[in-house]
C-alpha cells in the first residue's frame, strides 16, 4: 500500500516537472512542432500530386511523429543530465520504474498534442477527409500509438542518455523498433481517411496490433529501465 | 550453368565473410594473448 | 604460486584447443563438400534452373543467423537470473550477436542474389525478407550498445537487457509485417524456397550444409567468446601497471 | 550485511565508512587505486588532495553510484560490493553539479526533489532559512539566480534529505563569506542531530576548521590519515 503510493507519488512528481519545464521552455511548441510541419510541407513539395499525397497522408503523419520523438526524447534527457539531476535521481534511492513512468506518460502528451497539430496539417494540407467512424478510429489509434511510442522512446532514450554519441546511437536503436507502430499506425490511419480504397474496419485489427505493443514496451520498459541507466 | 555469375558470387561471398570474420578474430586474439598469463586461459 | 616471474610463464597460445581444431576441420571437409556437390553435383531445379544451387548456402545461413540470436537471449536471459552473474554468459551473448549479424548480412546478400535471379529483382517487400533485414538492424544495434563505455558489469547488463527487448520486438515486426503484407498485395511471385522439388542428393546437400553452418557457428563463436575473454584480460593486465601508474602520481606531488 | 547493525539509526560498531584496498575502474582507468580508510559516526572529515586526485570518485562510490572494481566497501552497514543500491536512500550527495532544473523556480524545485523523498512543506521552509535561501527568491527560475543561490538551493535540497552520511563535493565553492558560515552552521548542526559528514574542499583553512579529521587524496589513493 504505502510502495503504490510511494510509486504514485514520483510518478506524479516527475511527470509534473517535466510538463512544467516544456511549458516554460516552449521548445516543443516553438522547435518541434514547426519542424514537424516542416516535414509535411517538404513532403508535398517532393511528392507533387494532390492524389497521391491524399493516399500517403497517414504515413506522412507518422513518420514526422517518429523523427520529431527522437528529437523530444534527447531534450527529455537533456533536461534530467544537464546539471547532474539524473545523478541525484539514483542517489534518492527512488524506484526507477516509477521515474520511467512519470517521464513516458509526459513524453506521450507532448507527441498527442505534437499529432493533433500534425492531423489538422494533413487535413489543411493533403485534403485528406473523415467520417465519424472514421474520426473515433483515428483517435483511438493515436492514443495507442503515441503510448507505445512514448514507452520505448523513454526506454531506449535513458539508456543513451548521457552516453557517448547519442545523437546517432539513440536513432539507431529506436527507428527499427518502432517499425512495427510506423506499419500498424500508418494503416489504421489509412483505414481512417479512407485513402486508397481502404476501408474503416480493416482499421481496428491494427489498433490491436498498437495496443499489444505499447503493453509489451510498458511493461519492459518498468522492468528495464532502472538496470538500463544505472551505472 | 545459367546465371552462373551470381550463383557464385554468392558463395564466394559467403566463404569470404565468413574467413573474414574467422581471419580477424584469430588474429584479434593472438595479439590479446601475448598479454595473458596462461593459467588465466581457462580453456587450456 | 611458482617462482617464474609472470613475464617468462607467458607463452604466446591463442584461442586453439584440439577441440576447436577437430570441429574446424570437420567444418572446413563439410563446407568443402557443400561447396562442391551444391555447385557441380546436384543437379538443376525443374522450375529454378541452376538458380536452386543458392539455396544450399541461403537456407543453412538464414537458420544459423536465428539460432544465433535464440543463443544471444538465451544466454543473456542466463546472465540476468544467475545470482553469480557469470561473464561466460554475457560473453557468448556477445559472440553469438556478432556471428548473427554476419549471417544475416550473408543470408540477405545471397538471398537478393537468388532474388534477382527468379524474380529479376534484387528485393521483394515480402514479409520474411523484411523481417530478416530489421533483424539485421537492430541487432547492429545491440552490438553498438555493447560497445557503450562503462564497466565489463554494466555492458553485460545493458546488453543482456536489449537482447531480450529484441526477442520481444522480433515477432511484433513480423505480425506487423506479415499482416501488411497480406492485406495490400499478396506476393505473386515465386518463393525461392517453395516449388523445388528435392532428390536425394539435393537434400542431401541442404542438409550437409545445415550442418556445416552450425559446425562453422560453433567455432566461429567459441573462438570469438575466448577472444572477448583475452582481451577483458589484458585489460585487466594493464589495469595492474595501470594502478601502480596512478599511486606513483600522488607520490611525485 | 553484518558489519553494523543499525540500533535508532546509529551503527554500534560506529565505523559509517569502511574502505579497504579499493579500486574503482571506469573505462579502464583506475580512478581509484587501492584506497583504504575509514569513518567513525558524527565526524566531519575534509577529503583535501590536487585536483583529479580521486575525491570526487570516492565521493561517489560512497553514494553507491559506482561498482566497486577491487577491495572491500561498506558504507552505512551496506557492503557495496554486493549491493551498492541499498545505502542510496541514506546518504545525501552534493557533487559539483547541483542538479537544479533551470526553468522551474527555486521553491518547484524543492518540491520536486522533496516529494521524491516525502518530506513536507515546513521541512523545506526550515532548510531554506537554515542555508539562508531568502524566500523572496523561492518564486525565481533557476536560470536567473547567481552561483552561490544555486549552491544554497542545491544544499537546501539536500538538507530537506535528512540523510544519516552527507558526501560533499567543494560545498564552499561559489558561495559568499556569510554563505560559508551559514554552511557550516547547517553542517554542524546536522552532524549534531547525528550525521557524519565527508567532504572535499580547496578551501583549507576553512575546511580544517570546520573538519574533525582530514585525509589527503592523491593519486588515487589516501595517503594520510
Amino acid at each position: 500500500m504505502n510502495k503504490i503510493s510511494g510509486v504514485r507519488r514520483v510518478v506524479g512528481a516527475v511527470l509534473i516537472k517535466d510538463l512544467r519545464i516544456e511549458v516554460r521552455s516552449r521548445v516543443v511548441t516553438n522547435q518541434v512542432l514547426p519542424f514537424a510541419g516542416l516535414i509535411m510541407i517538404m513532403f508535398a513539395f517532393a511528392l507533387d500530386n494532390d492524389d497521391v499525397l491524399q493516399r500517403v497522408a497517414g504515413g506522412l503523419i507518422w513518420l514526422a511523429t517518429m523523427f520529431s520523438l527522437v528529437v523530444i526524447v534527447q531534450r527529455s534527457f537533456a533536461i534530467d543530465t544537464s546539471d547532474g539531476a539524473l545523478d541525484l535521481l539514483r542517489v534518492a534511492g527512488v524506484d526507477l520504474s516509477a521515474v520511467f513512468l512519470g517521464k513516458a506518460i509526459a513524453l506521450t502528451m507532448q507527441l498527442l498534442v505534437l499529432d493533433v497539430v500534425l492531423v489538422a496539417a494533413a487535413f489543411l494540407l493533403y485534403q485528406v477527409q473523415v467520417s465519424a467512424v472514421g474520426f473515433v478510429l483515428l483517435v483511438t489509434c493515436v492514443i495507442f500509438a503515441t503510448t507505445g511510442l512514448g514507452f520505448v522512446g523513454t526506454l531506449y532514450g535513458g539508456l543513451t542518455a548521457g552516453a557517448k554519441g547519442r545523437e546517432t546511437l539513440l536513432p539507431l536503436l529506436l527507428l527499427p523498433v518502432m517499425a512495427p507502430v510506423l506499419i500498424a499506425a500508418t494503416r489504421a490511419t489509412e483505414a481512417a481517411f479512407g485513402s486508397g480504397g481502404a476501408v474503416t474496419s480493416e482499421g481496428w485489427a491494427w489498433v490491436g496490433l498498437l495496443a499489444v505493443f505499447a503493453a509489451v514496451f510498458g511493461l519492459g520498459g518498468t522492468l528495464a529501465f532502472g538496470p538500463l541507466i544505472d551505472e | 550453368m545459367d546465371n552462373a555469375g551470381f550463383i557464385v558470387a554468392s558463395y564466394l561471398i559467403t566463404i569470404g565473410g565468413i574467413s573474414l570474420f574467422a581471419l580477424l578474430t584469430l588474429l584479434r586474439a593472438k595479439k590479446s594473448a601475448r598479454l595473458v598469463l596462461d593459467r588465466d586461459k581457462t580453456w587450456l | 604460486m611458482s617462482q617464474v616471474s609472470p613475464r617468462l610463464a607467458i607463452t604466446i597460445t591463442g584461442t586453439g584447443t584440439r577441440f576447436t581444431r577437430v570441429l574446424g576441420v570437420l567444418a572446413v571437409v563439410v563446407m568443402t563438400w557443400v561447396v562442391v556437390s551444391g555447385l557441380f553435383l546436384t543437379p538443376q531445379d525443374v522450375v529454378q534452373g541452376d538458380a536452386v544451387r543458392i539455396m544450399y548456402i541461403h537456407v543453412p545461413s538464414a537458420w544459423i543467423a536465428y539460432i544465433a540470436f535464440i543463443v544471444t537471449a538465451v544466454a543473456s536471459a542466463f546472465w540476468i537470473l544467475s545470482k553469480r552473474h557469470s561473464m561466460g554468459f554475457d560473453r557468448v551473448a556477445g559472440a553469438s550477436g556478432e556471428v548473427g549479424v554476419l549471417f544475416v548480412a550473408i543470408t540477405l546478400v545471397t538471398g537478393s542474389l537468388w532474388g534477382r535471379i527468379t524474380w529479376g529483382e534484387f528485393w521483394q517487400w515480402d514479409p520474411r525478407l523484411t523481417t530478416t533485414a530489421f533483424l539485421f538492424v537492430t541487432y547492429i544495434g545491440y552490438l553498438a550498445v555493447r560497445q557503450l563505455e562503462g564497466s565489463i558489469e554494466q555492458r553485460a547488463r545493458r546488453s543482456a537487457v536489449i537482447a531480450l527487448l529484441a526477442v520481444l520486438e522480433i515477432p511484433l515486426v513480423h505480425f506487423s509485417v506479415v499482416f501488411w503484407r497480406s492485406l495490400h498485395q499478396k506476393a505473386t511471385v515465386l518463393d525461392p524456397n517453395g516449388d523445388v522439388k528435392m532428390d536425394g542428393l539435393m537434400l542431401f546437400t541442404l542438409f550437409s550444409g545445415v550442418i556445416g553452418f552450425t559446425l562453422v557457428f560453433v567455432w566461429l563463436v567459441v573462438h570469438r567468446q575466448r577472444t572477448m575473454l583475452l582481451g577483458d584480460l589484458a585489460d585487466q593486465q594493464g589495469l595492474d601497471t595501470a594502478i601502480l601508474a596512478r599511486q606513483n602520481e600522488g607520490v611525485s606531488d | 550485511m553484518t558489519n553494523g547493525k543499525l540500533i535508532n539509526g546509529k551503527l554500534i560498531n560506529g565505523k559509517i565508512v569502511d574502505f579497504a584496498d579499493v579500486v574503482i575502474v571506469y573505462d579502464n582507468f583506475p580512478a581509484i587505486a587501492g584506497a583504504t580508510f575509514t569513518v567513525a559516526s558524527g565526524e566531519i572529515v575534509l577529503l583535501q588532495g590536487p585536483n583529479g586526485a580521486g575525491k570526487t570518485t570516492l565521493l561517489r562510490a560512497c553514494a553507491g553510484l559506482l561498482p566497486i572494481t577491487r577491495g572491500t566497501a561498506n558504507v552505512l552497514g551496506c557492503d557495496l560490493r554486493s549491493d551498492r543500491f541499498a545505502v542510496r536512500s541514506r546518504v545525501g550527495l552534493l557533487g559539483h553539479a547541483n542538479g537544479l532544473y533551470q526553468d522551474l523556480t527555486v521553491l518547484e524545485n524543492m518540491l520536486f526533489w522533496s516529494r521524491l523523498v516525502g518530506a513536507t512543506r515546513s521541512d523545506i521552509d526550515q532548510a531554506m532559512s537554515a542555508i539562508g535561501l531568502a524566500s523572496r527568491l523561492s518564486q525565481t527560475r533557476v536560470a536567473h539566480l547567481s552561483a552561490g543561490q544555486r549552491r544554497r538551493c542545491a544544499l537546501a535540497t539536500l538538507i530537506v534529505r535528512r540523510a544519516q552520511l552527507w558526501l560533499l563535493d567543494e560545498p564552499h565553492a561559489g558561495l559568499d563569506a556569510q554563505g560559508r558560515d551559514e554552511l557550516d552552521r547547517t553542517l554542524r548542526t546536522a552532524r549534531d542531530s547525528g550525521a557524519t559528514i565527508i567532504f572535499a574542499s580547496h578551501e583549507i583553512e576553512r575546511a580544517r576548521s570546520l573538519a574533525t579529521r582530514s585525509l589527503t587524496v592523491a593519486g588515487g589513493v589516501v595517503t594520510s590519515t
